[in-house]
């Protein structure tokens, strides 16, 4: 019998992005540094995934409109929304929540919310009060996996856990996992040719042993497990911050009708996806190949047919010209 | 806590996963804010008014826990009729002394007795307490000598009805009353809306059912009022009856793996093991005149005497006899104040030749990093014990002198030593934690190359001087040749065993087995101790720091994981958790109880097991036997919680709001500025900006981030760190940049009398201008870690900061400074000195600026 | 021939069960045999991390007398078994590329480091101290006993054990030193 | 922005939000009252982009592309060719198609991490892998092709160079659109959007080119068939890409703008010269059809580097991930 499918809950509501998780991957992965860059995207100054990191934490200073500003401060120059590179923003962007409504135009909130998850702070503006956002990001071990599929080469392979592994031994870098991926997870580690990515520590789950950022985490905002129980312990946590008014929290990755048949590693958000740098609805490439080579069949016939037919217009030499 | 305690933050969590509230107060927006419930952004240095205000709302309100107060506080002390109030005196105690800058603290006392305190500063009624008279002028304010002649005891006087006019809590009600919502918001610049929201949660969540806690850092510590800061905070739990029960306490979140235990074994200079004050030089002092001096009537500290002779066996062995007064006059004697920066004072006059670093780098982390690196550079040698090159170690060849042409390496005559250091899985050996839990971690490794630990360099340079001195007759040495200091060692290079230094700081009885209590000593020298608040961490011979039996196999409160001190004791005070009768306050809250023979609970009772809750004591009686069954306080010399501390504090014995030392606001709440008694110190190179100075508009306060370890030597070297914070940078808010013209990104200079850095700048909402005094403050957010060695790299913030301390602490204020901040780089070579020269000038700064009380 | 037949992965998608190549048939004989270091590891010794005063408790692993990983105690009531970033780079602290291992020298005025042995540098260390107490010498200040030594002081970082704590204090006050101090000041 | 203005009724940020070309306006107000007008508005996390752009080197993989096309449509107009009776045409495509695929594999190797690993790709067979499917393709084109051009220049072994001519005849179609699938079959906005059209696209162009070699290297007596390919192929190849870039929608835009725009604005514009110029004076001009055959190929292998830098481009902007993916999950949701 096979082992049970394992995976990863994210819990963002409860991460302090402390990037315990990216240290404690890079110890057990043996993962090179990955440039000393100040970016003035907040705390994050890793950017995103990468063939050198493969936990990833992203950082959102953001206002949440609840509609009363300051008396006294007013907020000089443009603020733009965090979709701004840093460096053509006069400040750390920070952004209104996507889906915050009018109607939350209400009188600032000082009433703690019930074991809820992160506050907005008490400072507030234009914008509303300020929420400062933190989310691990980590490869998706999708169950429709787009790098495992274009993988010429077998180096990427699902494991017995339904996780999806690169093979260092086998992988010659041809590089086309990287863009079939729908979240920009799989990269190539400039100097050494290969395409690396998180393996849900592949070597630890086979002894029984937790993965070195899960273990790590402090606040259990990474959980690991069997899917299915992650999945139950997702749908009540969910269930509980609504009952609790945090309207904002919502699943993702979780769902195994989505494009991707559902994530190995899933996360609970406090905003739209793309805020945290995820898109929103992602497909697995491969799900359109079958139609890719009936059209790709259509146009061999129609180059095949198409020259036929020019030569049969032609003729043998001698004749038509 | 999340910021710098990430994993003890699980806590947090839990307890919010079960309902809890968590409150942020904290100058800017950090890691712990984003998962607080409300962040009260507040302006650095204005603790004590926002603390203040919490107290006066519980004593207006009547929201202190009565039954607690009453029986466990010394709220119902009536204080002696000498004392005069800042309410009386506009802003400071009776007793100050302005010539010396220092408070004569005699007028403090309760009314009719004398009571010493069970730590903090507790040499400066000697004369009193001794009787003796003495000629001896003391060199260090804070010890100055007072000239009443009061008993050195006598009957406390109380009134429980609480009404008598000079009982404790008449004087803090009248004390905390100018402490009002308007003037929090006017000092600390929260808007008052909030500051009752937060008045309102501390006092609903306080209470028989209810216990708040409060941690704090060295946001609280680092002023020049620091212990006060932590005194109101003890004022409010005691009121609120938080105090000695679970789920409250105020809870110190110490920076470094052993901090702890570096003040319970100090490697302070005013301090032995277990809290034991370093003698001071008084004439022809004895050691009963020591103790009499330095220990209580009563509680716990009336056995002094125990632990003192306990310690000079436990040193000097068979050469501390009754004769000698157990080698009591081999120490040496203090005369002032001999704190780091007195160190450094020291080395810049030349009178301190030689210099260890073990594992510390003061050229980046401490206070006005320049001096440090001045004075090393006075030295005649110095010896760094670290993992890497930290610019301790390499001042003389790249420091920032170097570059301003103030140093040449070539003419610095300071000879240097580096000798690389052991790691901790390299070395067996115990760090103490933040909640006094003594953990043992056991060597896993040999260290490679010419790496030791400082166990095998201590141990082994103590072995070659005494080699060298060997045979001496000289009178000087007779300390260090009777010093026992013999250790078993081990392996190929020697190490000595770590064990067995332990069983020695555990002590043994006149059989030499491990002793298993401090209350196993005895002062006649049959047992020796080498630090009697760790006693029985070797209870049975066995290593109870290394006691490892997982959480998953006992109780939440896990004794019997690793050991805690006192006596494996995991909350401190805890009889205070049952109330006056030995029952618990509630069911919820059930912690220790007195069953009707004994004390039993879930901790180890911090009670004599057998005194029964009506216990009174019979006339005379002394140490322990003196404290009744309800002084649940046992280290205190009336074993009640001090909402007014009569002695143990130089600077007051009640905490009231002062301006740091460097502010941009006149004091609101009194005309006494600053605390009058804060420790400066005048040098060129410590220049002080006068107080409100235009020139210095902008607070600025220093702080940590998760990605790295205080000055950073164990951070900023290591790739997978540095890459998470790359730089040095600073915090400001969108309006300050938008004030300063400074850019996102770009470069900053922060300038203060000292010298000006460079940062880069991250504009941020997290910073967040506030109101003050009627006009809008901005804030710079200095995270301190940088230097410029190892990877990750950047100026030092503590270049900016003054060297002005707190008198009781001698700890620096770099939490609350005044500065400017400027658009660009900072200058280059000569030109930075002449730059900061024209900043002096600017803000009219001479060598008395800041000097005045 | 049969052996490099069976481990050509086509020919494992034809023979099993895995047609499309996607699962155990691609995998790798380096794959199959991977195990993690903490099992291969001689053993496990317990430890408390060095950074902040949480405490929190570590396992290291040791293989080949080298240290080969360090991860939280599972054990621990402290900590559960998690670490932060600081903790969990706990490997690279002690194992990484920043540690010295060689004593450093320089001469006064020098302009560059030099090496040194330990045996030597200890012995040198040794004399200074015992020269610069000597000159820093004191029998009395003010007419009142002191006993003690201005000619050294010592600051100490907060990562010290407390028996190494315990080992200077004793050592530096029988020198009579007073001017030891430590991190918990500062 | 002021204060009086927060007090209004949207939070006063509103109006600086998104860097789209729309405005987040409308799909705010969306929510609760459908937007008619589709929204173009989006957020992204610092303006990074959400899926990894290809690591290809443009000149290997465009290159590729570009070669891979014109050695399986040269060696399908090799095959009519000899069929026809234009032996000399068929023996410089046969030669060209040699060439091509030879250099189109070195252009892959060349390409790859670890090329010492090249064998790795005959690990496996992956029906999911264009390029596990393509190499295999290769692995049985390239010999025919080589097999095909070999035995004609010497003149050895005809009925087998027969075989390989019609060999690589059939082969040469799926050699010519499969990379078409293999771009497609990525996460890349520019090329997985348009995978209906690419093959089309792809294929035209590499007819363009096999017409262009042919005008080059054949006898003016045996080129009609290459211009009337020239025109099929410069046809197809127009057209498809104009429908791809139509059904893209703002993708689209991606094939209009910046290097990609241009790269595919002269591509137009050489195949429809390329293609006039032969069928109106190839016939009668040597240089002239000399000329537009080289029009053509440069049309050609424009086409594939304009496609590159066309999904380089839209898997670099975040936008154009986000912005179709919303757009979806909102349809779906009406």
């Amino acid at each position: 019998m096979s082992p049970a499918r394992m995976g990863f809950f994210t819990d963002t509501s409860v991460c302090i992005g402390c990037k315990a998780c990216e240290v404690a991957c890079k110890e057990w992965n043996a993962i090179p540094e990955d440039g000393l860059k100040l970016t003035g995207m907040s705390y994050d100054n890793t950017e995103g995934l990468s063939a050198d990191t493969w936990r990833h934490v992203a950082f959102i200073e953001q206002r949440k409109p609840v509609g009363l500003a300051e008396p006294g401060v007013d907020h000089a120059g443009p603020v733009p929304d965090s979709g701004t590179p840093p460096a053509e923003a006069p400040m750390t962007p920070t952004t209104p929540a996507t889906d915050a409504l009018p109607s939350s135009l209400a009188p600032r909130e000082l009433v703690p919310r019930p074991h809820s998850a992160r506050s907005s702070a008490r400072r507030s503006g234009p914008g509303g009060e300020l929420r400062w956002l933190m989310a691990s990001d980590v490869c998706k071990h999708c169950t429709h996996a787009g790098c495992l599929d274009v993988c010429p080469t077998g180096a990427l392979f699902r494991t017995e856990y339904g996780t999806v592994v690169v093979q260092e031994d086998v992988c010659n870098g041809c590089g086309y996992c990287i863009p079939a991926c729908p979240y920009g997870v799989i990269d190539q580690r400039k100097d050494d040719g290969r395409a690396w990515k998180c393996t849900l520590c592949y070597d630890r789950i086979g002894e029984g042993l937790t993965p070195a950022c899960a273990k790590a985490c402090p606040t259990e905002s990474i959980q690991y497990g069997p899917l299915d129980e992650l999945r139950a312990r997702a749908a009540e946590r969910i269930t509980r911050l609504h009952d609790v008014g945090v309207t904002d929290a919502r699943l993702y990755g979780h769902d195994p009708d989505d494009g991707v048949g559902g994530d190995g590693a899933f996360f609970l958000l406090l905003d739209e996806p793309e805020v945290y740098g995820l898109p929103p609805d992602p497909v697995v490439t491969t799900r359109d190949l079958p139609s890719m080579w009936r059209h790709a069949g259509a146009a061999a016939l129609t180059l095949l047919g198409g020259l036929a037919a020019v030569f049969a217009a032609h003729g043998r030499t001698g004749g038509r010209r | 806590m999340a910021e710098c305690h990430p994993v003890g933050f699980q806590w947090v969590m839990e307890a919010k996963a079960r309902g809890a509230t968590v409150v942020h107060v904290d100058p800017r927006f950090t890691r712990t804010s984003a998962l607080a419930d409300l962040h009260v952004p507040l302006r650095a240095g204005s603790d004590i008014a926002f603390l203040g205000g919490l107290v006066n709302y519980v004593l207006t309100h009547e929201k202190d826990f009565r039954e607690y107060v009453l029986a466990y506080t010394n709220a119902a002390t009536i204080v002696g009729e000498e004392f005069r109030d800042t309410e009386d005196l506009d802003g400071v105690f009776s007793g100050l002394d302005r010539e010396n800058r220092s408070y004569d603290p005699m007028t403090w006392q309760y009314e009719g007795a004398v009571v010493q305190a069970a730590s903090g500063e507790r040499d400066q009624e000697y004369e009193e307490r001794t009787e003796a008279e003495s000629t001896i002028r003391e060199a260090a304010r804070g010890e100055a000598h007072g000239a009443g002649g009061a008993g050195v005891s006598g009957e406390i006087h109380t009134d429980e009805t609480l009404t008598h006019p000079r009982c404790v809590f008449q004087i803090l009600k009248r004390h905390y009353a100018r402490y009002t919502p308007e003037m929090v918001e006017q000092v600390c610049g929260v808007p008052q809306e909030t500051f009752r929201r937060v008045c309102e949660l501390v006092t609903e969540n306080s209470g028989r059912e209810r216990t708040t806690a409060f941690a704090y850092a060295v946001g609280w510590t680092q002023h020049t009022v620091g212990a006060q800061y932590i005194r109101t905070a003890s004022i409010l739990q005691s009121l609120l009856g938080n105090i000695g029960r679970p789920g409250g306490g105020i809870l110190a979140l110490r920076g470094h793996a052993s901090i702890q235990g570096s003040t319970d074994i100090p490697t302070l200079f005013n301090l032995l093991p277990g809290y034991i004050p370093m003698p001071h030089a008084h004439q022809n002092e004895t050691l009963d005149e020591f103790v009499q001096a330095e220990g209580a009537e009563k509680g716990y500290w009336g056995n002094l005497r125990s632990y003192l002779v306990s310690l000079m066996k436990a040193w000097w062995g068979p050469a501390a006899t009754e004769d000698n007064d157990y080698a009591f006059g081999y120490l040496p004697r203090l005369t002032g104040s001999h704190s780091t920066y007195e160190t450094v004072m020291a080395q810049l006059e030349g009178t301190c030749h030689g210099y260890f670093l073990m594992g510390e780098n003061p050229a980046v982390g401490s206070a006005n990093a320049k001096m440090q690196r001045l004075g090393m550079a006075a030295l005649d040698w110095l010896v760094v014990r670290d993992f890497s090159l930290i610019e301790s170690a390499t001042w003389w060849k790249d420091g920032p002198e170097i570059e301003t042409g103030e140093l040449r390496t070539e003419d610095i005559g300071t000879e240097v030593f580096f000798l690389p250091a052991a790691a901790h899985t390299e070395k067996s050996g115990s760090f103490t934690n933040t909640q006094r839990l003594l953990q043992w971690h056991r060597q896993a490794v040999e260290p490679q190359g010419d790496a030791r630990s400082d166990l095998w360099f201590t141990y082994h340079l103590g072995r070659r001087i005494r080699a060298k001195l060997a045979g001496s007759a000289d009178e000087m040495n007779r300390p260090l040749l009777d010093l026992t200091w013999d250790y078993p060692v081990h392996g190929a290079i020697a190490e000595p065993d770590a064990e067995a230094v332990l069983a020695e700081i555990n002590g043994s009885g006149p059989d030499g087995r491990p002793l298993s209590a401090y209350t196993e000593l005895t002062d006649d020298g049959s047992t020796s101790c080498g630090c009697w608040i760790y006693c029985g961490v070797y209870a049975d011979g066995v290593n109870q720091a290394d006691r490892r039996k997982p959480r998953t196999e006992q109780d939440w409160v896990a004794k019997e994981w690793a050991w805690a001190w006192p006596a494996n004791r995991r909350i401190l005070y805890n009889r205070a958790s049952a109330d006056p009768d030995g029952r618990p306050w509630s069911e919820r809250k059930a912690y220790v109880w007195w069953d009707g023979q004994k004390w039993t609970g879930h901790d180890v009772p911090d009670f004599e097991p057998g005194k029964a809750p009506d216990y009174r004591p019979e006339e005379g009686a002394k140490g322990p036997d003196a404290l009744s069954g309800t002084d649940a306080f046992i280290m205190q010399a009336d074993g009640k919680a001090w909402l007014y501390a009569p002695a143990g504090l130089v600077d007051g014995p009640l905490p009231a709001h002062y301006e740091p030392h460097e502010s941009p606001f006149t004091n609101p709440l009194y005309s006494q500025q600053s605390n009058p008694v804060r420790q400066v110190i005048r040098h060129p190179e410590n220049r002080y900006q006068p107080p409100g100075s235009e020139v210095f508009p902008y607070v600025t306060t220093t702080y940590r981030l998760t990605e790295h370890h205080t000055a950073g030597g164990m951070s900023r070297w290591l790739p997978y760190l540095a890459e998470l914070q790359p730089e040095f940078f600073c915090e400001i808010s969108p309006e300050l940049a938008a004030e300063r013209g400074l850019e996102h990104l770009g470069w900053a200079t922060i300038v203060t009398a000292r010298t000006a850095i460079e940062a880069r700048v991250l504009v941020t909402e997290r910073l967040t201008p506030l109101r003050v005094g009627g006009r809008t403050l901005h804030q710079v957010g200095l995270p301190y870690h940088w230097g410029p060695n190892g990877l990750s790299t950047g100026d030092a913030a503590n270049e900016l900061a003054p060297v002005v301390l707190d008198p009781n602490t001698h700890i620096q204020e770099v939490k609350a400074m005044a500065c400017d901040i400027r658009p660009g780089r900072r200058p280059r070579g000569p030109a930075l000195l002449e730059f900061v020269r024209e900043y002096r000038r600017r803000a009219g700064i001479t060598d008395e600026t800041g000097m005045e009380m | 021939m049969r052996g490099w037949l069976e481990s050509w992965p086509v020919y494992r998608q034809f023979r099993g069960e895995d047609r499309s190549g996607r699962g155990e048939s691609a995998m790798s004989r380096r794959t199959a045999e991977l195990r993690p270091r903490v099992g291969t590891a001689d053993r496990v010794v317990k430890s408390v991390c060095p950074y902040c005063a949480v405490g929190c408790g570590q396992d290291v692993f040791v293989k080949d007398e080298k240290v080969v990983q360090i991860e939280g105690d599972p054990d621990s009531p402290v900590s559960r078994g998690r670490l932060c970033p600081k903790g969990s780079a706990s490997l690279q602290l002690t194992t990484g590329s920043a540690r010295r291992y060689d004593v450093l020298y320089r001469r006064p005025y020098g302009t560059e480091w030099e090496r040194l042995s330990l045996d030597e540098a200890m012995d040198m260390i040794a004399d200074r101290v015992i020269e610069a107490r000597e000159r820093g010498w004191q029998w009395e200040e003010d007419g009142a006993r002191v006993r003690r030594t201005m000619g050294f002081a010592s600051l100490g970082g907060a990562t010290l054990d407390n028996e190494e704590n315990y080992l200077i204090k004793k050592l530096f006050t029988a020198l009579g030193a007073i001017q030891i101090e430590n991190q918990a000041r500062i | 922005m002021t204060g009086s203005e927060a007090g209004g009724e949207l939070p006063g940020r509103e109006a600086l939000v998104g860097k789209g070309p729309g405005r987040r306006k409308g799909r705010r107000g969306g929510r609760g009252e459908r937007a008619m007008v589709p929204d173009a508005t989006f957020t992204s996390y610092y303006g990074k982009p959400i899926i990894n752009a290809p690591v290809w080197e443009p000149l290997d993989i465009a290159g590729y592309f570009f070669l891979g096309g014109l050695a399986g449509a040269g060696s399908v107009f090799a095959a009519g060719a000899q069929l026809t009776g234009r032996p000399r045409t068929a023996r410089a495509l046969k030669i060209s198609s040699l060439v091509a695929i030879s250099g189109s594999l070195v252009a892959l190797v060349h390409d790859l991490g670890r090329p010492a690993r090249f064998a790795n790709m005959l690990r496996v067979i992956k029906p999911t892998s264009p390029m596990s499917l393509g190499t295999w393709l290769l692995t049985a084109y390239g010999p025919a092709a080589g097999a095909a051009a070999v035995l004609d220049v010497t003149g050895l072994f005809p009925r087998l160079g027969r075989v390989a001519t019609a060999g690589a005849a059939t082969l040469g179609p799926a050699v010519a659109a499969y990379t078409a699938v293999l771009a497609a079959d990525t996460a890349v906005p520019a090329w997985h959007e348009g995978y209906r059209e690419l093959p089309f696209v792809f294929v035209g162009s590499a007819a363009a080119a096999a017409s262009g070699m042919a005008l080059i290297a054949a006898p003016a007596e045996e080129n009609a068939p290459a211009r009337s390919t020239a025109v099929f192929g410069a046809a197809l190849e127009v057209t498809a890409a104009k429908l791809m870039e139509h059904r893209l929608g703002m993708i689209g835009e991606t094939y209009r703008t910046g290097r990609a725009g241009r790269l595919m604005r002269a591509a137009t514009a050489l195949s429809a010269a390329g293609a006039a110029g032969a069928a109106l004076l190839g016939g009668r001009s040597r240089t002239a059809a000399v000329l537009g055959g080289a029009a053509l190929l440069t049309a050609s292998a424009c086409t594939r580097f304009g496609v590159f830098a066309a999904g380089m481009r839209s898997a670099e902007d975040p936008k154009y991930t986000v912005v179709p993916q919303r757009r979806r999950l909102e349809a779906d949701a009406g």
